[in-house]
């Protein structure tokens, strides 16, 4: 049963990845004043690189880093329940908790890097660079925001968290949500906190050895991570899923607003964008910590 | 009778030399040695066959005669005379072929002199017999200092001279008015009726005293002569100098001071005084580069923590403080032994010579004796350190014991830049030999220090006993004046 | 300024080309001594750029040297003379930084030799084994030919100076033909 | 065992058994084989391993002493046998400031304990709370002081981490394991038995903690040589338990991080140790692309610097775990987030470890000459890191090992339901799941991965990378990431950080005491009739002042 | 005979006008995916790269036919040699197509490639590409305007969905005679350093 129930998660979750990459592409068009790709179009990017006749593998650490950083998705979607109500669903998240979580949305960025570091590109490395220097302040105002979350819920469970909310935790503690928010535009690689990437600074950075199989597989991977972390926000602040619909609406009106804010700013430099994090967002959250824990 | 052999031995000696030196070339140091050994031995039979306070009492008309007091407080402090003295006339005797001192019958009369006053000092109980041998240690001291005859040397026994006579100029006068007063030299009889004495009079023959003594014992504003003493002098001598000198007039100081103010009017004033001692020798060593001035300093600063643990006047400081001298004494000597084997092949004493020193026995002997100077434990140097701060927190002196953990701390500066000097690594050039005889003096110095330091069970119990028995003023006057 | 040039230097008079400009045509020995001269003195604190012509008839290079003050707005010429055959001299590249750089082209491109320049490198061409390019004994048309394919049914990779020498001619007799009608017309209606 | 000192009735010393000494004890032990198994690649002096066999001795004194002369007698014995085990590699300035220090801990412990006798009369554990309570709060907060800078000085913590780094850079690659895992642990020990044993210096130790694994870090980012960045990691992580032993429940998951944290720094020093066996190099700027030639070290460090970062599923995540839900167990929400902050900061030194010595390219030709490190050095590793990826799978293993300490210490237990989960009172998470899936997962992906058409080729060249259409070559610069982390310094808080050192402040105090000192020696320059002068004025101040 | 533009567009005419060639399900399905997502290296390598941004921004917009940019070569199908080509330049295109993943396809934009165009009597400029590097579709003009670029592309999906674009099987089986004509160009001791990667690779992880 829960090994039908995992199935039946990567599938939505890869179904609707690519769905979402599909409209984000499409809605950036349209942003742009264009038409835009078909929906389906980054499904067929995928399936095309899966379909080249050869991809260059630097060696077994090379070969096995794309490997990690799937298995760090399905890993992160297994451990994040779909609906907080109800029996089904809920993955493996009763054998973890929210610091899990946490840690194992870094597993695949170290998946990532030993693979580039593997690969002997100095591009590739000067983007994992720029990603983990990024990361930590990344990191910070979500850690702050989730922790004020776990004290105020007094649990460190995703479910318990999620029923918790009477109201969505978004409204019940803005201030935390607007940090959190912040940080989860630089997790999802958007404008302006994509410097990692820079396709022509540094030569696409971390992906730039990567080819074929390889670069399918990580898009496969982005699309099943990025549906996994849009769930786990609808569960911290936004109430929660009780249900596909509920879920489907909520996580793409979170993807809405972060492609929106994505395609509406400038590219900030790493210094730039660790000076801002470690600043602003930061700030925010601590305040919003307070609040929420003051009684 | 005994305590009189002591005195009267090495006098005698130090006076027969002229006529020894005729018996031949090596006549005179065997029988130095020879009677120097059966002192030791003398004081080693006086240890084992008396277990009682008072050993021996020893009046030459009295009261206003002569009278020596053989208690186990000062018999401790002759075994240690006897002992050191013993072994650096052996140690002289191992590296006489080589090294002889010229004119060597006026260096063994001073030798002997020197060794007859400091036990002179300790045993005597009457205060003109104690300036007489302030004046005699004096006298030999500063010749042995200048004894060497350079320039340096010159200067440095000229300076203890004068130093000396200032100082005896203070002692006399401070006898001069005890005598006016008491109308009597003899210790237990001013004892007796020094309480009674009006505070001006108490106040202005304390600090003659504390003046007159205060140069000799090295206590801070007036131990400025110190290390140029030490520079000038042969490092041979540097070791009798801490060894055996200051030990005796340190326990003749503290000893006239507890029977004279038993209630420890001046305790605050000599502890702090002590403390302000110890800081200010350690601060001034920590640039030194010359090693016989860096002894000197340490020297100062050790002297001054036994000056601090007599000054506390309660049995168990006075105990650490029986500690403390036989663990400076023995370390200090040791090195000075050692600074005296470098000095063999050349005289310049830069602590930069260490890492040309190619001789790791001398070394680890010379780490040994630091680790004890430090009071780290397993050596007997801890054991002093740690039962005097002990009585010092139990006290509640802690703005001492701060002090005294501060001087350490900056003594351990410096003595650790001799060590990392020491195990610097590259190329040694400069071997240093060192005979089987003086290895053996120093392997015995050693061990004593980490048997000790290991076992000081061994010799607290007869030091408990010593402290007893120098801190009792009624028991000392009763048996000098009779009850 | 002029008169001690041509005096120290033994040069002939200096031209002014117009206000602020001069071009002075001087020995090769001499040259790296004026050109000191003009920077320490002058203030001639600019190397804009050296320059080489190819005179194969008289069968030597024209190297200019072009220096500017910025002082007085004004720029100096220096031309020199070296033999086609040696195409050596010495290196500015002590004096100006710049020259470093600049002596390397002509040295690609006229494989003249600059002594004491350390990085005479290609800087334009890779692994470049034929004549230098800009030498004019180089036929460029020649060595496309020889060395490229081309693609059938190119049919003007001929000399263009010929060809349009030839349609210049056409057109010029067309033109005479034209006249000469016009003429003959004339003088028939005048007839 | 009682029994009293030199004869002297009152001071009574005791030997005890306890679950605490014992886990400490073990690994004593633990590092002590590890780095033996080690040793026979190395030449030492006999004397070598006597001053070892000698620190081990005072080590295990320091941990089976029940009473604060015997503990200090160790502390004492300890730092003396390690100075001159040090002394056979570092350098003279090195050795002096390491020494300086650790007197400096052995001073201020021994007036600690003196204060701590002059009230009670005892040195006795048992006895230290009373003694503590009865001081007035002046003492209370002098033997505090005293306490905590004995204690810091041996862990390291910042502001007193001066001559941790340059030791333990300079120490034998075959002392620097032992360094880190065993003789920081001491210090730690002896902050578990003051937190433990007389009082919970909350905030002091709250803001030190945080402020040592933040700063540590950052300074770990910048390091260029290996032994450095370790030895600033060590000190980050000391700093986590320093942190989490500011709260009252946060003893458990100390000791669990001390476990970890003991694997760990040996594995990674003996794998460090391993690597400059072989290639003589020691500087990440000098090595590279070792991947290919030393294999199972490669895994080895990958698998320590997984547990450093405190990843899931290996041991590291069970302690950070506990750390984390500690801290918010006591609510101290903002000191979590700091100490999470520093964790997720350290994945940098973590990758630039591993990239700068296994990935990338060689910086040097004879490094594509060099062999797998020979295996006394891998079979410790072996163990090392089976017992990580142990405890990572049942990381309720050494609960209730633990368990039996924190009753002996009168602390509230851990839960303790199976040696798979690890339960607090705000989340549990099960390791063989998190383990098994991710195992699972793996290879379930990596089956279908292999199976795909595309086929996987593998360039001859080294150089055959995608470098913007050029032809890289020997010469070169193509290891990169060895100086990662230097734009950060562009950030200003954290330039604030590279910027400043404790070495500026000791370098100013050292300046201070030389200018003192040599003020103070002109009393000593043999002018006789000044010093008469002074000698005499100043006594007669003193004797006034005494007599007032 | 034609000369100039009309033979270049003889060369792309006749190109178009071959017969389809046999291929089975699975080949078509993968020809399909190929032909709807098209990865363009970006990389301007002569003159006609100034025509390409207008073609993948708004104004044109190729994203909606599935034609997007590529940063390195290791991600990208199609490489758009636009334009004249010095040595120098060649060189670099030569080791950007060889590291690409096959399938890889060509596409040559202007007269530069096609006959050397205005360059034709250049010494330091390449008259025919196709000797070199196997060309799938030659756009031409003086710089050919986005639309025919789009065009080119969009006669580039049609031959890769009929399977006919398989200029990079071309290059494995004549790679003696594009590298002899590489060599006589770029010089004996010229890389690739690396050779031709397929004879030399080894197959697995």
């Amino acid at each position: 049963m829960i090994l039908f129930d995992l199935l039946f998660m990567l599938l939505v979750a890869y179904i609707t990845g690519f769905l979402y990459y599909g409209l984000y592409r499409n809605i950036t068009a349209r942003f742009q004043r264009r038409l835009g790709p078909p929906v389906w179009q980054s499904f067929l990017d995928s399936i095309k690189f899966f379909s080249k006749e050869e991809s260059i593998s630097h060696g077994w650490m090379f070969y096995l880093g794309p490997v990690i950083m799937m298995s760090g998705a399905i890993m992160t979607l297994f451990f994040i329940p779909l609906f907080h109500t109800g029996e089904s669903f809920k993955g493996l998240s009763s054998y973890g908790n929210l610091f899990l979580v946490l840690y194992l949305l870094v597993l695949g960025a170290l998946g990532n890097a030993l693979a580039v570091g593997a690969s002997g590109n100095p591009f590739g490395v000067m983007g994992v660079t720029r990603g983990l220097s990024r990361l930590f302040a990344l990191e910070l105002p979500f850690y702050i925001s989730v922790i004020a979350l776990i004290s105020v819920s007094g649990s460190a469970d995703i479910v318990c968290i999620a029923a918790s909310q009477t109201e969505w935790n978004a409204f019940a503690y803005p201030l935390l949500f607007i940090a959190a928010l912040f940080s989860f535009v630089g997790m999802m690689g958007q404008a302006p906190f994509d410097v990692v990437g820079a396709p022509v600074e540094v030569y696409s950075g971390p992906a730039s050895e990567f080819s074929g199989k390889f670069l399918a597989l990580l898009m496969s991977q982005s699309a099943i991570f990025t549906f996994a972390k849009l769930v786990l926000m609808v569960h911290l602040f936004l109430g929660g899923a009780s249900g596909f619909v509920e879920l489907l609406a909520k996580s793409f009106g979170l993807f809405l607003f972060v492609i929106a804010f994505g395609a509406m700013y400038g590219r900030f430099k790493t210094p730039q964008s660790i000076d801002f994090l470690l600043k602003v967002p930061t700030s925010i959250a601590i305040v919003g910590l307070i609040l929420a824990t003051w009684s | 009778m005994s305590s009189t052999l002591f005195i009267a031995l090495p006098l005698l000696f130090g006076f027969a030399t002229p006529l020894l030196s005729r018996l031949g070339k090596n006549a005179l140091a065997y029988t130095s040695v020879l009677m120097q050994l059966s002192l030791l031995g003398l004081a080693l039979s006086l240890l084992l066959a008396h277990s009682s306070t008072t050993v021996e009492l020893i009046s030459i008309a009295a009261p206003l005669g002569i009278s020596f007091v053989l208690s186990t407080a000062s018999l401790l402090m002759v075994l240690l005379f006897t002992l050191l003295m013993t072994l650096f006339s052996l140690y002289y005797l191992f590296q006489r072929r080589a090294n002889a001192y010229a004119n060597e019958s006026k260096f063994f009369t001073l030798l002997n002199m020197l060794l007859a006053a400091s036990i002179g000092l300790v045993l005597s109980s009457d205060i003109f017999n104690i300036y007489v041998f302030f004046e005699i240690a004096g006298i030999s001291a500063y010749i042995l200092s200048a004894y060497s005859k350079t320039a340096l040397a010159l200067e440095s026994g000229l300076k203890y001279l004068l130093t000396g006579a200032v100082a005896s100029i203070f002692l006399l006068f401070a006898i001069v008015l005890i005598y006016l007063h008491v109308g009597s030299l003899n210790l237990a009889v001013i004892a007796e009726q020094f309480q009674l004495l009006p505070y001006n009079v108490k106040l202005l023959i304390s600090l003659l005293l504390l003046i007159g003594f205060g140069f000799k014992v090295e206590v801070f504003p007036l131990n400025f002569w110190v290390t140029d003493v030490y520079q000038g002098s042969t490092s041979l001598v540097n070791a009798l100098f801490s060894g055996i000198v200051v030990k005796a007039y340190l326990f003749v100081f503290f000893h006239i001071l507890y029977l004279f103010l038993p209630q420890g009017e001046f305790t605050l004033f000599l502890l702090y005084l002590g403390g302000v001692s110890m800081l200010v020798a350690e601060v001034a060593g920590l640039r030194q580069t010359n090693l016989k001035r860096l002894f000197a300093y340490s020297s100062l600063g050790q002297v001054a923590l036994i000056f601090v643990a007599f000054a506390m006047q309660n049995i168990q400081a006075v105990q650490a403080a029986f500690f403390i001298v036989i663990a400076h004494s023995l370390a200090k000597f040791m090195l000075f032994l050692a600074l005296a084997s470098l000095e063999k092949t050349e005289q310049n004493m830069h602590i930069d010579r260490l890492k040309q020193i190619d001789s790791p026995f001398l070394m680890v002997m010379m780490f040994l004796a630091m680790l004890s100077l430090l009071g780290i434990p397993l050596f007997v140097g801890f054991v002093g350190k740690f039962l005097l701060l002990k009585s010092l927190a139990v006290e509640g002196m802690l703005t001492l014991l701060v002090m005294v953990v501060v001087a350490s701390f900056i003594e351990a500066i410096y003595y650790f830049k001799l060590m990392g000097y020491m195990l610097h690594k590259g190329t040694r050039s400069e071997k240093v030999e060192v005979s089987l005889g003086e290895k053996m003096i120093f392997v015995s110095l050693g061990l004593s220090l980490l048997l000790l330091g290991v076992f000081p069970m061994s010799i607290a119990g007869f030091l408990q006993n010593a402290a007893e028995v120098l801190l009792d003023q009624t028991a000392y006057i009763t048996l000098l004046v009779g009850g | 300024m002029f008169s001690e040039i041509k005096n120290r230097f033994a040069t002939d008079d200096v031209e002014v080309k117009r206000k602020g400009l001069y071009k002075v045509v001087v020995k090769h020995e001499r040259l790296f001594a004026l050109i000191v001269m003009l920077k320490e003195m002058y203030d001639y604190k600019t190397l804009n750029t050296i320059t080489c012509t190819d005179w194969i008839e008289e069968g030597h290079f024209a190297l200019t040297y072009i220096m500017t003050t910025l002082k007085r707005n004004e720029t100096f010429m220096l031309q020199t003379m070296i033999l086609r055959e040696e195409a050596h001299t010495k290196s500015l590249s002590y004096l100006f930084k710049q020259a470093q750089i600049m002596e390397r082209d002509l040295h690609e491109m006229y494989g003249i030799k600059f002594e004491g320049n350390e990085n005479l490198k290609e800087l334009s061409l890779e692994n470049w084994v034929h004549t230098p390019p800009l030498r004019r004994e180089f036929d460029t048309l020649e060595f496309v030919n020889n060395h490229l394919t081309f693609r059938d049914g190119r049919d003007d990779n001929i000399d263009t100076k010929a060809e349009s020498k030839r349609l210049r001619a056409i057109k010029k007799a067309e033109k005479e033909a034209a006249k000469k009608a016009k003429e003959s017309k004339k003088a028939e209606d005048v007839q | 065992m009682e029994f009293s000192l030199y004869g002297l009735s009152d001071i009574v010393l005791s030997l005890k058994v306890t679950a605490l000494a014992n886990f400490f004890a073990l690994l004593i032990v633990l590092s002590t084989l590890t780095v033996l198994f080690i040793a026979p690649n190395y030449r030492l002096k006999r004397s070598f391993y006597l001053l070892f066999t000698l620190l081990v001795a005072s080590l295990f004194l320091i941990v089976y002493a029940h009473d604060y002369l015997l503990f200090f007698i160790g502390w004492e014995v300890m730092s003396i046998s390690t100075y001159f085990l040090l002394s056979f590699t570092l350098s003279k300035e090195a050795l002096h400031k390491y020494i300086l220090f650790a007197m400096a801990s052995a001073l201020s412990l021994f007036v600690a304990i003196l204060l701590l006798y002059s009230t009670q009369h005892s040195f006795l554990y048992e006895d230290a709370k009373q003694s503590y309570l009865a001081m007035s709060d002046g003492v209370q907060q002098l033997f505090t002081l005293f306490m905590l800078i004995a204690i810091f000085i041996k862990l390291g913590t910042i502001g007193f981490h001066y001559w941790l780094v340059d030791a333990y850079e300079e120490s034998h690659n075959l002392f620097t394991p032992f360094l880190s895992a065993m003789l920081s642990k001491m210090g730690l020990y002896a902050l578990i038995l003051f937190v433990a044993n007389i009082t919970q210096a909350t905030y002091v130790l709250a803001v030190m903690g945080l402020l040592t694994t933040i700063i540590a870090t950052f300074k770990a980012i910048e390091q260029e040589s290996i032994k450095r960045l370790l030895a600033y990691s060590s000190i980050a992580q000391l700093g986590y338990i320093v942190t989490v032993l500011s709260v009252a429940d946060g003893m458990g998951g100390a000791l669990y991080h001390a476990l970890i944290h003991t694997l760990v720094k040996l594995l990674l020093f003996i794998n460090i140790a391993g690597v400059i066996y072989v290639t003589q190099k020691e500087k990440l700027s000098d090595l590279g692309g070792l991947i290919y030639k030393l294999p199972q070290s490669f895994v080895f460090l990958l698998i320590g610097i997984i547990v450093l970062a405190g990843m899931p599923p290996l041991g590291g995540f069970a302690s950070k775990f506990m750390i984390y839900t500690a801290l918010l167990d006591a609510k101290y929400l903002l000191l979590l987030a700091g100490v999470m902050f520093s964790s997720a900061s350290a994945f940098i030194y973590v990758y630039k470890l591993i990239y700068g010595i296994y990935l990338g390219h060689p910086t040097h030709k004879n490094l594509e000459e060099v062999k797998e490190v020979p295996w006394t050095f891998l079979a410790p590793q072996y163990l090392l890191a089976s017992l990580l990826v142990i405890i990572g799978t049942f990381p309720g293993l050494v609960i209730p090992y633990i368990n039996r300490i924190l009753g002996e210490l009168n602390l509230t237990l851990l839960s303790f339901e199976t040696i798979q989960t690890l339960i607090t009172s705000y989340a549990q998470y099960n390791g063989f799941v998190v383990m098994g899936a991710f195992g699972g997962i793996f290879v379930l992906v990596l089956m279908m991965f292999m199976l795909l058409r595309s086929k996987a080729k593998k360039p001859k060249n080294r150089f055959d990378i995608a470098y913007c259409a050029e032809e890289p070559n020997e010469a070169t610069h193509l290891h990169y990431g060895y100086s990662m982390g230097q734009e950060l310094k562009r950030v200003g808080l954290i330039h604030l950080i590279a910027k400043n050192s404790s070495k500026y402040f000791y370098d100013f105090l050292a300046k201070q005491m030389q200018y003192f000192s040599e003020v103070v020696r002109k009393i000593y320059s043999g002018n006789l009739l000044l010093n008469f002068n002074i000698a005499v004025l100043f006594l007669i101040i003193l004797l006034l002042w005494s007599l007032k | 005979m034609e000369t100039g533009f009309l033979q270049e567009q003889k060369v792309l005419e006749g190109d178009l006008n071959s017969e389809n060639s046999h291929q089975n399900s699975v080949d078509f399905l993968m020809n399909w995916f190929r032909k709807q997502s098209i990865f363009v290296l970006a990389y301007g390598t002569g003159c006609g790269a100034i025509e390409m941004p207008p073609t993948f921004t708004s104004r044109y917009d190729a994203e909606r036919l599935g034609i997007r940019g590529a940063a390195t070569p290791r991600q990208a199908d199609v490489i758009i040699v636009s334009g004249y080509c010095s040595y120098k330049t060649l060189r670099r295109i030569i080791r950007t197509y060889e590291q690409m993943s096959n399938p890889k396809y060509l596409l040559a934009l202007g007269s530069c490639t096609v006959n050397g165009g205005m360059y034709w009597d250049s010494y330091n400029t390449i008259k025919k590409l196709e000797d070199y590097l196997p060309v799938d579709m030659y756009v031409n003009g003086c710089m050919p305007r986005p639309e025919s670029i789009l065009e080119g592309f969009i006669a580039l999906q049609k031959e890769i969905g009929e399977g006919k674009a398989s200029s990079w099987q071309k290059y494995e089986e004549n790679y003696e005679f594009y590298r002899k004509n590489q060599e006589a160009v770029l010089g004996k001791k010229v890389e690739p350093s690396y050779e031709a990667d397929w004879y030399l690779y080894e197959g697995g992880l």
